[in-house]
C-alpha cells in the first residue's frame, strides 16, 4: 500500500460516511426510485468501458470487451435514469 | 483538456451527491434526477476528451445501441415489473464492471505489476463483479418466474459452497501474485460466475428483494474497486454512494421483517410456504359481500386501507384510487397505512398507489399510522397478510415473532380482501382472519375493488 | 513510518467525523468528545514520526506550556463564559494559522513559486488567519466587556473598511506573484490584522455570538486552506467540517433572530438600545410578590418556564432548578421553553439549566413546545425579553417583526422575572407587560426566583 | 490549477458536503458544546505548527513562529475537548 492507495482509500471513506448520511434521510416513500437513481449513478462505469474501447494500442479483444461494456452501462444509465424520472413523475402531493 | 478531465470528475461526483441529497423528499426527487444526469453527462464528456482515447467509433456505435435498448425498455416497462428490471439492470452494470476488469487485467498480465496494488484491486472488482452479475440473474429469473422461486437445496450445499469460494479467492489472489498466468484467468471468472449463482439459488423468491439491495451495494464496491485500480475518483465516489445505499435499503428490510442478514442469505426461508398454506380448520371465519362493505365503508368515519404484496399481482391500485376517490367524495377520512416491506421490494405500494394518483401525504408510515389504528372505524387490508398478521406481534414462536406489523386488528371493524384463507409469503396463519370483528371479501383484489367502488359511486352492478 | 503518515491522515479524519456524528445526541455525544481526541492523538503521532521533523525540544515544550494553559481554563471556566472562551480560543487558533503561513511564506519567498497555486493558498489562508485573529479578540473583549458593547461607527467608516480590504488584497495579490518582495508581507500582515478589527468594531455586544459563528467557519476556512498548501488532506477535512459548522449555526442564529447576515454585520445593530430602555409611560403593569407568585404556582397544573439571557447574567440556573424540584416535588407538570437564541449564544440556557441538573428531556425546542402554551396554566418568564415579545408575532413595524417568540402571552397566566421595565437586546418595548393576565415580579432574576423556591419548599422567608 | 490542487479540491468537496450533513443533525441542545468540540478539532493545525518547527534546516524564525503556533493550537485542543466534555457532562436524562 502506497500514500496514492492510501489517497483513494481517503476519497473511499468520505463518500462512504456522506452515502450513509444521505440514503439514510430519504424517504421511504422513494426507496424503489432511489433504488434505479443509485442504479443509473452506478452506471458511471462507463467512463472506465469508454477508456479501455478507445484508448490507442486498445487489442482486439480490450476493444471487443470495451465495446460490450459501454453497451451494457449505457443501457443502464438511460433506462435508469429515465424510469426514475417516470416513478418520480408519478408522485403527486395533495390538490393536483 | 488537460485541466477538464480532473475537474469533470469533481463536478460529476458534487452532482451525483446532489443527486442522493435532493431525493429525500418527493417535492425535491425530480430535481435530483437532473442533477445525477448533468453529473452523468459531464462525466462521458470528461472521459471521451482524454488524450488516451482515440478510436471513437466503436464508442459511438456502442452507446447508440446502448440508449436504444434502454430508452424503450424505460418507457414500456409497466410499474409492477421494477423489482425484476432492478434485478437485471444489477446483471448488466455488473457485467460490465466485470469486463472492464478483464480487459485490465490482460493489460497489466506482465511481471511487473505482479503483487501489486492494482492487481489486488482488479480481482477484487471481477469477483463482485462477476459473481453479481450471475447472482443478479437468477434474481431476475426468480422475481419473473421463469424458475421456481423456491429456495433450493442439496445435500452438502454448504460445502460445495465453500469449495468453490475458497477455490475463486485461491485463483484470484495467485493471479495477483503472478498475473502472467494468463491460463489461470478463464478459470477464476468461470468460478465467480458460478459462485454467484450458488450464492443466490439457495433463496426464497419473495427473499428477492433483500438480496437485490445486497447485490446493489456489491456492483457499488466493485464500482469502487474499478475506480482503485483505473485510479479514478469519480468511480470511487459513485460506487461508494450506490454501495451504501443498497446497504442501507437491505438493513431496513432485514430490520421490517424483523431478521438478520444470515437468515435471509442462508437461512432457505420461504422453502415452506406450501406446507402450510390454505391449511382447513373448524375456526369460524365471516365473509361478506361487496355490497355491505360498500355501505360500512361509506358510513365510517374514518378508513385506513392497507395494501399488500396482492394489490400489486392483482394490479388492483387503480381500482383502489377509485375506491379512495368515491369515499372522500361522501366525505370519508381515508389514510392508507404503508408497511416497509409490504409488497415484494421497498417502496412498492407507494409507487404503485402514486401511479394511480392517490397523493403522497395519504400514503403513512407504519409507526406513524398504528397510534390511528384504534380510532379507526374500518380497516380495508387488501392482498396484505403477513404484514398485518397479530402472532408476529402476540405470539414469540411464531416464525415471524417480532417483526413489526400494521395493527389492522385494533381498528374496530375489518375487513380483508384475498382469494382465499391461504397464508401469505411467510407461509404461516393469520389469527385476525378469525376475530369477530373481521369479515372476509373473498376474491381479486382488483374485481373485489371496483365492485365495492361502483357499489359507492351508486353503480351497484354487483359482483360478476 | 513511511505508510504509517497517510493513514494516522485518513484513520484521524475517519474519527473526526465520527466525532461530528455522534455530537448528534446527548446520549453518544462524550463518545464524540473521546473519538475526537483519539483522531487528535493519531494525527500528532502522524505529525510527530514525519522523517523531516529532526528537532523535538521546542515542540514538546510549546506543547507541554499550551497543556498547562489549557487545562487550568478548561477546569476554572464558568459556564457563564463560555462565549468569551471561544471566542478568544479561535483568536489562539487563528493565530496559530496565522503563523504557520507566515513561515511557510519565508520558505517559498523564491522566484520559482511565483503565482504558483501553493502561494494562492497561503496568502488566503493568511488572510483569514490574522483578520479571524484580530477580529476574534474584539469580540471577547466586547463580551468580557473589557470595551463597551456598543457599536463603533464614524463617518467613512465604510470608505476606509473598503480601502484596507482592497489594499490587503492587492498586497497580498502582488506577493502571490512574486514572493522575493519580503519587504510588503508585514504591511500584508499589519493591513489584514486592522481589517479584522475594522469588521467588528462596528457590531453591537450581543450579536457577538453571530459573529463568532461566522469567525468559527472563517477559521475552519483557513485551516483547509492550509491544507491546501502543504498538501495535507486531514487539514482540508478538519477545516472543511469546522467551516460547515461554523456557517450552519450562525445561520441558525440569524433565522432565529429573522435577520440576515449582512443586517448583523453592517446593520450596527443594538446601537439605540440606551434611546429606548426604560421609556416610562402611562399604560398599567400589574406587579406581584414572590408570594403569590408561589401560590399560584403550586396551584397551577402545568407550568412553563421561559428563560433567559437574564438567568444567565444573573446566574440563576442553580436556583430555577431548586423551584424545578418544588414543583415537581408538589406534582406540577414542568417544561422549559428554549429559544434558540435565548441567552448570548446558541445552546446557551441549555447550558445552564443542564448544569444545574435539570433533564435535558424538560428543555423543549420553540417549535414543540408553542403549541401546548394555551393550555398551560402559568408561563414563568425568567430574565428573557425579545425572545418572548409578541410584537415580533403581530406588529409588521417592530424592530424585530418575524422573529420566531415563544408565545408566552397564550399561557392563562404570565409571571415576568425582570428587575425593570428595561428593554431587551433589541432595545425595544415589550406589550406582554401590559398584558391583564401578566404580572411582573421585579428583582433580580436569582434573587426572585430563590425566594419562590423557598416559598413553596414552606420555608417563606419572604423577600429580604 | 493542476491535477494535484483538483485533487484537494475533491477532498474539500466531500468533506464540507459531509460536514453539512451531520451539523444539520446536531441537536439544538449540543449547540455550545458543538462550537467546542469543532474548535478543538480545528486546532489540528497543531500538526502543520510541529513540521514548521521541527523540520531540519529550520530557520530561527520559522522555529519562533512555529513555537508561538504550537502553543496556541495545543492550548486549544486542551481545553476545547475538556470544556466540551465538562459540558456534555452535565446534560443528564430524566431519572439520573
Ligand atoms: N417489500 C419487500 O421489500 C419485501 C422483501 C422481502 C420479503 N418480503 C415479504 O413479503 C411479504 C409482504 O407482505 P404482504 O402482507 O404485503 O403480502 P403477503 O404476506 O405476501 O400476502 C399477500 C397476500 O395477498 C393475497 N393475494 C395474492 N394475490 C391476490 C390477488 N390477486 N387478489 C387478492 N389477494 C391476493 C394472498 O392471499 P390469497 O392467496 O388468499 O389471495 C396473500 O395472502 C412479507 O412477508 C415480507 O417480509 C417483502
Ligand atoms: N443566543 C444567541 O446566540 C444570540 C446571539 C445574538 C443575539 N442574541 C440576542 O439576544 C437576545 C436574547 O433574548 P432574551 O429574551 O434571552 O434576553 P433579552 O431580550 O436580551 O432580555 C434579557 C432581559 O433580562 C433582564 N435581566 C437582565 N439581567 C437580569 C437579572 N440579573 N435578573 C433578572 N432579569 C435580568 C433584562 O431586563 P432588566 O434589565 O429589566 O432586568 C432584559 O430585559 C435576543 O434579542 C437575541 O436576538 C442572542
Amino acid at each position: 500500500m502506497n500514500a496514492l492507495s492510501a489517497d483513494y482509500l481517503f476519497v473511499f471513506i468520505l463518500a462512504a460516511f456522506l452515502g450513509f448520511q444521505l440514503i439514510k434521510k430519504v424517504s421511504p416513500l422513494l426507496h424503489s426510485p432511489l433504488m434505479s437513481l443509485t442504479n443509473a449513478i452506478a452506471a458511471v462505469v462507463v467512463v472506465g468501458a469508454i477508456t479501455i474501447t478507445g484508448e490507442e494500442g486498445a487489442t482486439p479483444l480490450a476493444k471487443t470487451l470495451g465495446f460490450i461494456a459501454v453497451f451494457c452501462a449505457t443501457v443502464n444509465l438511460v433506462s435508469g435514469f429515465m424510469i426514475t424520472d417516470r416513478m418520480l413523475k408519478m408522485f403527486k402531493p395533495r390538490g393536483k | 483538456m488537460g485541466a477538464f478531465v480532473p475537474f469533470a470528475a469533481i463536478v460529476a461526483s458534487a452532482l451525483f451527491i446532489l443527486s442522493l441529497m435532493w431525493m429525500s423528499h418527493p417535492s425535491t426527487a425530480r430535481r435530483g434526477v437532473r442533477a445525477g444526469e448533468i453529473g452523468m453527462v459531464i462525466a462521458i464528456i470528461g472521459a471521451l476528451v482524454q488524450h488516451e482515447v482515440v478510436d471513437y467509433n466503436l464508442i459511438i456505435i456502442a452507446m447508440i445501441a446502448g440508449a436504444a435498448a434502454g430508452i424503450p425498455m424505460a418507457l414500456l416497462m409497466p410499474m409492477t415489473a421494477i423489482p425484476q428490471r432492478t434485478a437485471i439492470s444489477h446483471a448488466f452494470g455488473a457485467l460490465a464492471v466485470g469486463l472492464i476488469g478483464a480487459a485490465e487485467y490482460y493489460k497489466h498480465a506482465h511481471a511487473e505489476y505482479a503483487g501489486g496494488f492494482v492487481m489486488w484491486a482488479l480481482m477484487f472488482e471481477m469477483l463482485l463483479g462477476f459473481l453479481t452479475c450471475t447472482a443478479s440473474v437468477i434474481a431476475f429469473a426468480k422475481l419473473q418466474e421463469l424458475i421456481g422461486g423456491r429456495p433450493v437445496s442439496f445435500p452438502g450445499q454448504r460445502i460445495l459452497n465453500g469449495i468453490v469460494a475458497l477455490a475463486t479467492v485461491a485463483i484470484g489472489a495467485t493471479l495477483a501474485l503472478d498475473p502472467t498466468q494468463t491460463w489461470l484467468f478463464p478459470a477464476f471468472v468461470a468460478l465467480a460466475l458460478l459462485f454467484g449463482i450458488l450464492l443466490v439459488i439457495p433463496i426464497g423468491g419473495a427473499d428477492m428483494p433483500t438480496v437485490i439491495a445486497l447485490l446493489n451495494s456489491y456492483a457499488g464496491l466493485a464500482a469502487s474497486a474499478m475506480g482503485f485500480a483505473l485510479g479514478n475518483k469519480l468511480l470511487i465516489v459513485a460506487g461508494a454512494l450506490d454501495g451504501a445505499s443498497g446497504f442501507i435499503l437491505a438493513v431496513v428490510m432485514c430490520k421490517a421483517m424483523n431478521r438478520s442478514f444470515a437468515n435471509v442469505m442462508f437461512g432457505g426461508f420461504g422453502s415452506v410456504v406450501a406446507s402450510v398454506a390454505g391449511g382447513k380448520d373448524d375456526r369460524i371465519v365471516r365473509s361478506a359481500s361487496a355490497e355491505e362493505a360498500a355501505m360500512q365503508l361509506e358510513n365510517a368515519g374514518s378508513v385506513v386501507i392497507i395494501p399488500g404484496y396482492g394489490m400489486a399481482v392483482a394490479q388492483a391500485q387503480h381500482k383502489v384510487s377509485e375506491l379512495y376517490q368515491a369515499l372522500i367524495k361522501k366525505g370519508v377520512d381515508v389514510k392508507f397505512a404503508i408497511h416497509p416491506v409490504a409488497g415484494r421490494m421497498p417502496g412498492h405500494m407507494n409507487v404503485l398507489l402514486a401511479e394511480a394518483n392517490v397523493p403522497y401525504e395519504q400514503l403513512v408510515d407504519l409507526d406513524d399510522i398504528n397510534p390511528e389504528l384504534p380510532q379507526a372505524d374500518v380497516a380495508l387490508i387488501i392482498g396484505a397478510n403477513d404484514t398485518i398478521n397479530p402472532s408476529a406481534r402476540d405470539d414469540p414462536k411464531s416464525a415471524i415473532a417480532g417483526m413489526p406489523i400494521i395493527e389492522a386488528d385494533r381498528a374496530k371493524s375489518v375487513f380483508v380482501i384475498k382469494r382465499s384463507m391461504n397464508a401469505g409469503f411467510a407461509g404461516i396463519d393469520n389469527p385476525i382472519y378469525y376475530n369477530s370483528n373481521t369479515q372476509m371479501l373473498f376474491g381479486d383484489a382488483k374485481d373485489m375493488v371496483g365492485t365495492i367502488a361502483k357499489e359507492l359511486a351508486g353503480g351497484g352492478s354487483g359482483l360478476h
